[in-house]
């Protein structure tokens, strides 16, 4: 049924969908609202015998719901930013223990400084963690996934995380299909585990294991990544024919014939990136675009083949790693190895600095003209960073970096 | 279940990881010799029929006693309990009072009729001399093997010094002579008033295998004492046999004086404050510590009247009055005149100065020999110089109290059951002392010794009826109950349940434990929190 | 696409004004976008919220950097940020939440240039207070956005207010909605 | 002469006892007991850790009657009960991590609710380390939310899996690996650490408790009881470790009897938050009798003040918890 909602508000009657029986939430911005529709709708009782918790941190939200997996019930949680940092033990953990549990996270940049907004840097933190990750573009996507990703975690028996931008997503109200129950239940099995702790039949579960057995165990987690890039197309069709969309496609291209330049990004910002490439093209601009839709299993061979023809790749990405330049460019260098077509990578976006199509169109084209730094950061602020590099090589001053721009720039009001 | 691999195991598979590998010593289960059963002369199994009787199985219980001994309910009142000075709760609280559940099983034995069938038969046969404890114990121990046993007895009936020269305050007849029957009834055959002179041609006439001769003391010490009167003047023996007899001398509103500091002397006394004695006093040349006399009979005999005058010594027997010398201790600790008198009333003076036995006629017997005061020499098998012909009780060295008497009685029927099957008797190795050192008292809970009721004062004086009650069944499970178990398992299940590594098997009821070796570490811990000590650590073969 | 950015204070319903247009425009079968200008503002700070209708599924994510719209709940907010920027003057449309005249509130020059159908202010604060007894100016200038731009019918807009608040609350800020939107009408 | 009447030679204070009455008998005395530990398992020799597990798990097991899922926090117990390819655990068993036992065990209690898997009964259990430091946030958590969970902590007085090292369980003057025996106040120093159980009770949870490996039929009763409410309990069981106390291995229950009997670790048990029973102490000792049997303490005993302010730790205890008879039997 179509409705006009925000994006969390969708996200949480998707997730009520697929029958969760264990939910534990702990607050965080900008992934709050979607727990607290959900604990609405199992206190209403719409959610059967559910069980929700009010956990006291992200460590324990995660440990709880890999206690209810364990024990044989389909569980789920969300967080975002410093909260995904907070579980990281326990994130690997559930990894480790191939334990189907689905997590959304409302994606938002890490600090210090510390900042709501939205950036990758959170969920590419856990990016080697044994999780899938998949990326929402739109809040209707955002929901396909979520059913999408709960028959995923429990066919191959890995956790998966949907990740959605924060608050460009997440507090967005746009139009979204909310999918039948019966739509649901057609799709998604109850979930049949895979082990479970049963007094009826005892096993032990989370054993030590040395040297002798420990490379075994990560080889088969790979094999499960593997595993999952041949499931999840299935799964894309399956949901199709179902549901009528086409959502949760890992390499989804638009406009490639004849692209010579191809951008690649994930997330919200590829709707932008669209209408750029729109606008571009028909300003007789040979560019086109692939929007990445699993970072984890990551879709080396179908995103190569995707660029194979493209003369150069411009990588969006919402993430940086200090130093080394993009997360995200990486993989996708990594699908192109072998290949001599030059993959620039553009950092944006982060901690929710806006990205507009002027911004894109003007990168694209330095891009197209081979003209672009590597990595390039759109919309910088030069002049700052220039003054504060300068500062600091005349007179080191300790204390945060962030304070001294703001002193800098002497911040008053809102500016866009 | 289709599992993860490594990460997620099948349950108990570490049964596979035989630990006991690490071991360097291992726990094994011993049995250690109890103080009490050390002590026994008797050699009774005391913490064996202890631990029966914990559990109310009385029966068991005396099965296990008689195997030893034969008269637990003469023995529970008349044995001076060695065994409790040894009992190893003493340093707890209190010993356990033995003989009081001895007591009470023997009352138990006679009120229910328990019997023992003897042994089969043997074709020997045995000729005992003397129907006294040691006689009588003989009697019941070579009746158990099998053999066939005549006892010949100078007296009118059996019991000895059990009937002569215990009084029936302290040993009721009916309990003697129903000890005594059921020792009959094994198929005892006895002679009475008949003393033997020829023993030699008494077995060769009757074709015995065997003989143990076992006659006692009872002929009394005399002193030279000048007196005007020596009718005034008798001895305890006698005194106690008249009684026995029913003929006592009168007494009555008489001043008593007793002369001499063993059991006999207050016997003597105690006997003369029953038979109306006024006074009965009783003079000891040297001090209480030294008296010979069991502690709690001089309380008794205290309780009931009786006076001593310690460091003296009778010089002169008079009309009325008694002439005696104080004594002093010299560095030695020996008692020496000092020339000083006194004089104390007395009508009548008991000699009570130790008896001696009338061995002449074993003289005989080529081979048998005597030391002074007419002691029979035996060897460590107790066969006097003579073969085939052994000797026990108070006519042999030793201490001349009932259970030693008994136990001579038993050992001797051992070394004879050996002889007459051509064979030499071997006593069997004996275990490690359980001391108190070897247990864990922790677990012991707290209770201190029943006290057994007595006769109140008054009924004490004026009649034979027994001063020291028994126990009612309760206080008797109590007691027992009270008993440590020393060295013995009594299946306390300490050992089944602090092993960290499950390594110890229960059997059952009765059926004790077993250690798994192969998981077992060697820790040691149940050999630490055994509470008895039946659990030692021994080093592993390097 | 038409594009309306609303400036307001934290607590005036700015962010809820962008999300009952967008509703509106969808219950009318368009393709509606809202969203507020992400931040952790509280009560009192200046806000703003975009929404975006067209007939075109919407892809676009960034803010409204050019509205086509412009509602402005509080006066108090006109010089303390650049409120008009991205704003055209010529073909742009401007609600402002006052009783005042354009020269009172100190832009009386700078409105000259708009079309005179495209400009208007309203009372919604007054409104609010007649029919809500708050001064919540947010539903009431919608009312009047309706009548303006013609752009979302009150019906729509109406029906969006009763979705967002069932019941009395609902009613009372249709009540308010419709009172601006005859004010706009009638002159 | 009035003389109780019963009286059972050893009473309760061994494990059985061939003269009590069945019922009044511990479940290790029985063939039937079910050793949820089982035997082959890497634990130290006289590990005190591997006993009392035996020990609550067993009796846990008995109450449900074999219906129990436990949760196991990193650390010895974890290490040296399931290296692969060996488990020695005989009922559902999940480690996860080091710190969050108590989540991990309301979430599986969770799953139980929502399957309708009444009967089913959830235990945690963690060492000193994993539970009153590293877990402590996840453990307080539980309790708040009164999680149908008896969480069991093993007591051993460091971080024994590691080496030795201190934990806030780690008693005054205790030598460890990070408090060695050196400079002018050697040791932990007095003065700190926490007490979990006071802390538990302070949540006001249904049922908390302390409880010795040396006195299996109070541990016993204490998990039984718990086994018989529901919500959040706790119960707090001292262990020693011959290895990181540098102690005989055959020492270790004469170690946890003394730490009791010096009023060093009292015995109680709370409900609702208010203590309703404590276990007074039998035979007072005092605290050098626990003190010399263990090398971590062989500085100690050389410091006539630093023995003399553990012996006031003992006496605070007697006096805080009446320890000297007051309490109910």
């Amino acid at each position: 049924m179509l409705k006009q909602i925000e994006g969390s508000n969708a996200v949480a009657q998707a997730v009520a969908l697929c029958r969760p029986e264990v939910i534990s939430a702990y607050p965080i911005t900008p992934q709050t609202h979607i727990v607290e529709d959900l604990s609405a709708l199992v206190r209403q009782g719409k959610l059967g015998n559910c069980q929700f918790l009010n956990v006291e941190s992200e460590f324990a939200a995660m440990s709880s719901v890999i206690g209810a997996s364990a024990a044989g019930a389909r569980a789920y949680t969300a967080t975002a930013s410093q909260g995904i940092l907070f579980m990281a033990e326990a994130v690997y953990n559930a990894a480790g223990m191939n334990l189907p549990i689905v997590m959304t996270v409302g994606n938002r940049a890490i600090g210090a400084p510390i900042n709501i907004w939205n950036d990758h840097s959170d969920s590419m933190a856990m990016a080697n963690s044994g999780w899938l990750q998949l990326h929402a573009e739109t809040n209707q996507e955002a929901v396909d996934l979520h059913i999408i990703a709960f028959k995923l975690a429990e066919t191959i028996s890995m956790p998966v995380m949907v990740c959605m931008d924060g608050f460009i997503l997440t507090h967005a109200y746009e139009r979204v299909d909310i999918p039948t129950q019966q739509q649901v239940d057609s799709f998604l099995p109850p979930f049949a585990p895979m082990q479970m702790l049963d007094p009826d039949d005892p096993v032990t579960m989370g054993a030590m294991v040395g040297p002798e057995a420990f490379m075994e165990v990560r080889y088969l987690m790979h094999q499960k990544h593997l595993q999952a890039l041949d499931l999840l197309p299935r799964l894309v069709d399956e949901f199709e024919t179902l549901f009528g969309r086409r959502s949760g496609e890992m390499v989804a291209p638009y406009r490639l014939e004849g692209a010579k330049t191809v951008v690649v990004a994930m997330g919200s910002v590829n709707g932008t990136i669209k209408d750029v490439v729109d606008d571009m093209r028909g300003e007789g601009a040979a560019i086109g675009a692939v929007k990445v839709g699993a970072f984890r299993p990551f879709p080396l061979s179908g995103l190569r083949y995707a660029l194979s023809a493209a003369k150069r790749v411009v990588v969006i990405e919402k993430d940086l790693a200090p130093g080394l330049g993009g997360v995200f460019a990486s993989n996708v260098r990594m699908a192109l190895r072998g290949l001599p077509t030059p993959v620039y990578t553009v950092i944006a976006g982060l901690g929710g600095r806006t990205i507009t199509k002027a911004a894109l169109k003007e990168t694209f084209a330095r891009a197209m003209a081979d003209e672009i730094e590597d990595p390039a950061f759109l919309g910088l602020k030069r002049e700052i960073v220039e003054a504060e590099l300068a500062r600091m090589h005349e007179k080191p001053r300790s204390g945060p970096m962030a304070e001294n721009i703001l002193r800098q720039m002497g911040l008053v009001g809102y500016r866009l | 279940m289709k599992k993860p691999f490594a990460i997620t195991l099948d349950v108990s598979t570490s049964l596979a990881n035989h630990t006991g590998s690490w071991r360097t010593s291992r726990p094994v289960y011993v049995h250690r010799l109890p103080p009490c059963n050390d002590a026994c002369p008797a050699g009774e199994n005391i913490q064996g029929w202890l631990n029966k009787a914990e559990e109310g199985d009385y029966e068991a219980a005396w099965r296990i006693l008689v195997r030893d001994n034969p008269m637990p309910a003469v023995h529970g009142r008349v044995c001076y309990h060695p065994c409790e000075s040894a009992c190893n709760r003493a340093r707890l609280d209190a010993a356990v009072s033995i003989h009081a559940v001895e007591r009470f099983l023997g009352d138990e034995a006679l009120k229910r009729g328990w019997m023992v069938p003897p042994g089969a038969d043997t074709g020997k046969k045995v000729l005992i001399i003397g129907a006294g404890p040691s006689g009588l114990s003989a009697a019941w121990h070579l009746r158990l093997m099998g053999h066939a046993v005549d006892v010949i007895e100078a007296g009118a009936k059996a019991g000895g010094m059990l009937r002569y020269g215990i009084p029936r305050y302290r040993l009721p007849r009916e309990v003697l002579d129903g000890e005594i029957a059921r020792i009959a009834a094994m198929g005892v055959n006895f002679t009475f008033n008949h003393k033997v002179e020829d023993l030699g041609a008494l077995m060769a006439e009757k074709g015995h295998d065997a003989a143990f001769v076992a006659i006692g003391a009872h002929l009394a010490r005399r002193t030279n004492i000048p007196a005007r009167d020596a009718g005034r003047i008798l001895d305890a023996v006698s005194l106690l046999h008249a009684v026995e007899d029913g003929a006592p001398p009168p007494l009555m509103g008489r001043k008593v004086v007793v002369y001499g500091g063993g059991n006999t002397a207050l016997d003597a006394a105690r006997t003369a404050r029953r038979l109306g004695a006024q006074d009965a006093v009783i003079v000891y040349r040297r001090t209480r510590e030294q008296m010979p006399a069991h502690e709690e009979e001089m309380r008794e005999a205290e309780e009931e009247g009786v006076r001593v005058n310690w460091l003296r010594t009778i010089k002169e027997v008079d009309e009325g009055e008694i002439l005696i010398e104080k004594m002093r201790l010299n560095d030695d600790g020996w008692p020496e005149p000092t020339g000083e008198y006194e004089k104390i009333a007395g009508d009548m003076v008991v000699l009570a100065l130790g008896q001696q036995t009338e061995s002449d006629f074993l003289a005989r017997l080529d081979g048998v020999e005597f030391d002074r005061n007419g002691v029979v020499k035996v060897d460590a098998s107790m066969m006097t110089g003579h073969p085939g012909v052994f000797a026990g009780g108070d006519m042999v060295p030793s201490e001349r109290t009932v259970t030693v008497a008994t136990g001579h009685g038993k050992a001797a029927a051992r070394n004879i059951g050996a002889y007459v099957q051509g064979r030499t008797w071997r006593h069997p190795e004996r275990p490690e002392l359980a001391r108190f050192e070897l247990l864990n008292t922790w677990y012991y809970d707290d209770a201190p010794a029943t006290v057994q009721p007595e006769l109140d004062l008054a009924r004490r004086q004026a009649t034979f009826e027994e001063v020291v009650k028994g126990l009612d069944e309760s206080n008797a499970l109590f007691e027992a109950r009270r008993c440590l178990s020393c060295g013995n398992c009594f299946e306390c299940d300490n050992c089944y349940g602090v092993c960290p590594d499950n390594a110890v098997k229960k059997l059952g009821p009765g059926k004790g434990y077993v250690f798994d070796y192969d998981f077992c570490k060697g820790c040691g811990l149940c050999a630490e929190e055994c509470p008895c000590g039946a659990i030692a650590m021994v080093p592993e073969e390097g | 696409m038409f594009q309306i950015r609303i400036h307001g204070r934290g607590g005036q319903g700015v962010v809820t004004a962008a999300e009952i247009l967008s509703i509106a425009g969808f219950m009318e079968g368009q393709h509606a976008q809202a969203f507020p200008s992400f931040g952790s503002e509280r009560m009192g700070a200046p806000v703003m919220a975009f929404c975006r209708l067209d007939e075109r599924e919407i892809r676009l994510r960034e803010p409204v950097m050019a509205p086509d719209a412009l509602i402005i709940q509080d006066t108090t907010l006109l010089h303390q940020v650049d409120l008009f920027q991205g704003l055209d003057r010529r073909h742009g449309y401007l609600i402002i939440n006052t009783t005042k005249r354009y020269d009172e509130l100190g832009i009386g020059e700078y409105v000259n240039s708009f079309l005179p159908h495209h400009i208007c202010t309203v009372a919604a604060s007054e409104w609010a207070r007649k029919f809500i007894g708050r001064p919540v100016p947010n539903i009431a200038l919608l009312g009047a956005f309706c009548a303006l731009t013609r752009r979302v019918k009150l019906e729509s807009l109406q029906e969006a207010v009763l979705e967002k608040f069932p019941g009395r609350i609902g009613e009372m800020n249709q009540k308010a909605a419709a009172a601006a939107y005859d004010a706009i009408r009638l002159n | 002469m009035t003389q109780r009447v019963k009286f059972y030679q050893t009473g309760t204070w061994t494990v059985g006892n061939r003269l009590l009455d069945a019922e009044k008998r511990t479940v290790q005395a029985t063939t039937e007991r079910r050793n949820a530990l089982t035997s082959g398992h890497r634990a130290c020799q006289g590990c005190g850790e591997a006993l009392g597990a035996r020990y609550a798990v067993d009796a846990a097991l008995a109450a449900a009657n074999g219906k129990v899922i436990a949760v196991n926090a990193t650390g010895c117990l974890e290490v040296f009960s399931t290296p692969y390819p060996e488990s020695s655990w005989q009922l559902p068993w999940l480690h996860s991590l080091f710190g969050n036992a108590p989540a991990v065990a309301a979430g599986v209690a969770a799953a139980l609710k929502a399957k309708g898997r009444t009967g089913v009964r959830v235990i945690a259990q963690g060492g000193d380390g994993g539970t009153v430091d590293i877990g402590f946030g996840t453990l307080s958590g539980m309790f708040d939310r009164n999680d149908d969970v008896l969480y069991i902590c093993y007591d051993n007085e460091a971080y024994m899996n590691t080496g030795v090292q201190r934990s806030s369980r780690t008693p005054a003057g205790a030598r460890t690996a990070t408090t060695p025996a050196v400079g002018p106040h050697p040791g932990n120093p007095p003065g700190q650490g926490k007490n979990p159980a006071l802390i538990a009770v302070a949540h006001e949870i249904p049922y908390v408790a302390t409880a010795s490996v040396s006195d299996l039929h109070d541990l016993e009763d204490k998990v039984k009881k718990a086994m018989s409410i529901s919500g959040a309990r706790y119960i707090h069981i001292h262990v020693p470790c011959p290895l990181g106390w540098g102690a005989r291995s055959c020492d270790t229950i004469k170690l946890a009897r003394l730490a009791v009997q010096s009023g060093l670790f009292p015995l109680w048990e709370a409900q609702d938050g208010e203590i309703t029973k404590v276990t007074p102490i039998r035979r007072p000792v005092p605290v050098s009798e626990y003190l010399k049997l263990q090398k971590r303490f062989r500085h100690v005993l050389k410091d006539e003040a630093m023995v003399a302010a553990i012996q006031d730790i003992a006496e605070r205890n007697i006096r805080r918890f009446g320890l000297l008879g007051q309490g109910e039997e």
